[in-house]
């Protein structure tokens, strides 16, 4: 399951994409929307995405982490539209045998998504609105 | 020959639409088509300096050639994902 | 939300207690019940607790985790009871500022939940059942 | 003075019972406890001593004491969470 959505994001979907019965571990990373960034106050972030193009990444990046850990299987989905505080933007869930495995392809996933998907967010807050761009910071 | 530019987030914004349809050389490059964007809207140059081109589904190298009617996506710095 | 219990883990529950306008993101671990076990085909696993104790336990490694990651909160859960394949018999979520940290205490707190909390689980497959005791594997 | 002892798990099962009530003497420690199962318990004495003991929600070590009328949980080795 490889999607951009405009409805709230439904983990149980995502859950039930990875399951299978040789899998002993699921790892789920789920980015939210926080309330401060880079020390401005945020109220709400509105996502937009190169939509065919996200859906394509967010598949080969899920091809690639099933390849690089045999066993494991990938679930992707990034919300786009004006999200409000506490709701998800981004769902990686990652079943592998093992837990190892699972944490880290499902961290490598996140990495990869961040860095490739034609996706961007515009933070809003009592200062103001602004696109924001990558920064290093984790 | 005419190729079609899709722009995205602060690019879209600061360009004023969705998209536009360029004319480049026959044979011009990705390379070719930033430099026209750059000189049709120098404001945005400093965010063209930072941005990638897709072709379909696929980020391209600058000497990547373009296709008459085909579409091109500028890609500024991207921001999915998560904090 | 520290827990032992007979039903179904419902995961939404775990992401709800962890939610907070601060957390940027969210790592959840589901250790899921796989379709074979050091060679052997499993078919059901039964988990059994010194339950008040793991409870205990439990709310030990989240209180744990929240002060060694500053601005995490952590939720655990196991369940004990007969388990079919694919079901999970634990899951582990920690919501944090960033993702980093996140990642990282949800997996010290399974590694802890493995170590210390007082479950047994015994594998039951076409060639019998047998009390698991645990291996350097993970 | 005496001690109720718990059993979980492959414990419980050889044992045959989930609970026991044992004898020590006024002063005794997790250790003598220890002692005074495998003796009536030989059978399982290689997973006893492969356990470790729990009074109330903590682990102790073996020169814990013991209280009259308390309630000590034997813990084999653990194998909760997943594979």
């Amino acid at each position: 399951m490889f999607r951009v959505v405009e409805a709230p994001i439904a983990v149980s979907e995502l859950l039930a994409a990875v399951s299978r019965p040789g899998a002993g571990a699921v790892a789920l990373f789920l980015g939210t929307v926080r309330d401060e960034s880079a020390g401005r106050r945020v109220e709400r972030i509105l996502y937009e995405a190169h939509a065919p193009m996200a859906r394509a990444v967010l598949e080969r990046i899920g091809r690639e982490i099933e390849s690089r850990w045999p066993g494991a299987r990938a679930a992707i989905v990034h919300r786009v539209g004006t999200l409000a505080l506490g709701e998800a933007s981004v769902a990686v869930a990652v079943s592998s045998p093992h837990r190892a495995e699972a944490f880290e392809a499902c961290r490598h996933a996140i990495e990869r998504v961040k860095a490739d998907a034609p996706i961007w967010k515009k933070e809003y807050g009592p200062d103001g609105e602004e696109w924001v761009e990558p920064t290093a910071r984790t | 020959m005419r190729v079609r530019v899709l722009f995205f987030a602060a690019m879209r914004e600061r360009i004023g639409r969705e998209s536009e349809t360029v004319d480049v050389p026959a044979g011009a490059t990705v390379a070719h088509l930033l430099t026209a964007l750059a000189h049709a809207h120098p404001a945005v140059r400093p965010l063209l300096d930072r941005s990638r081109v897709a072709l379909g589904d696929e980020f391209v190298p600058p000497d990547a050639r373009l296709s008459e009617g085909g579409e091109a996506a500028v890609i500024p710095p991207v921001s999915g994902g998560t904090p």
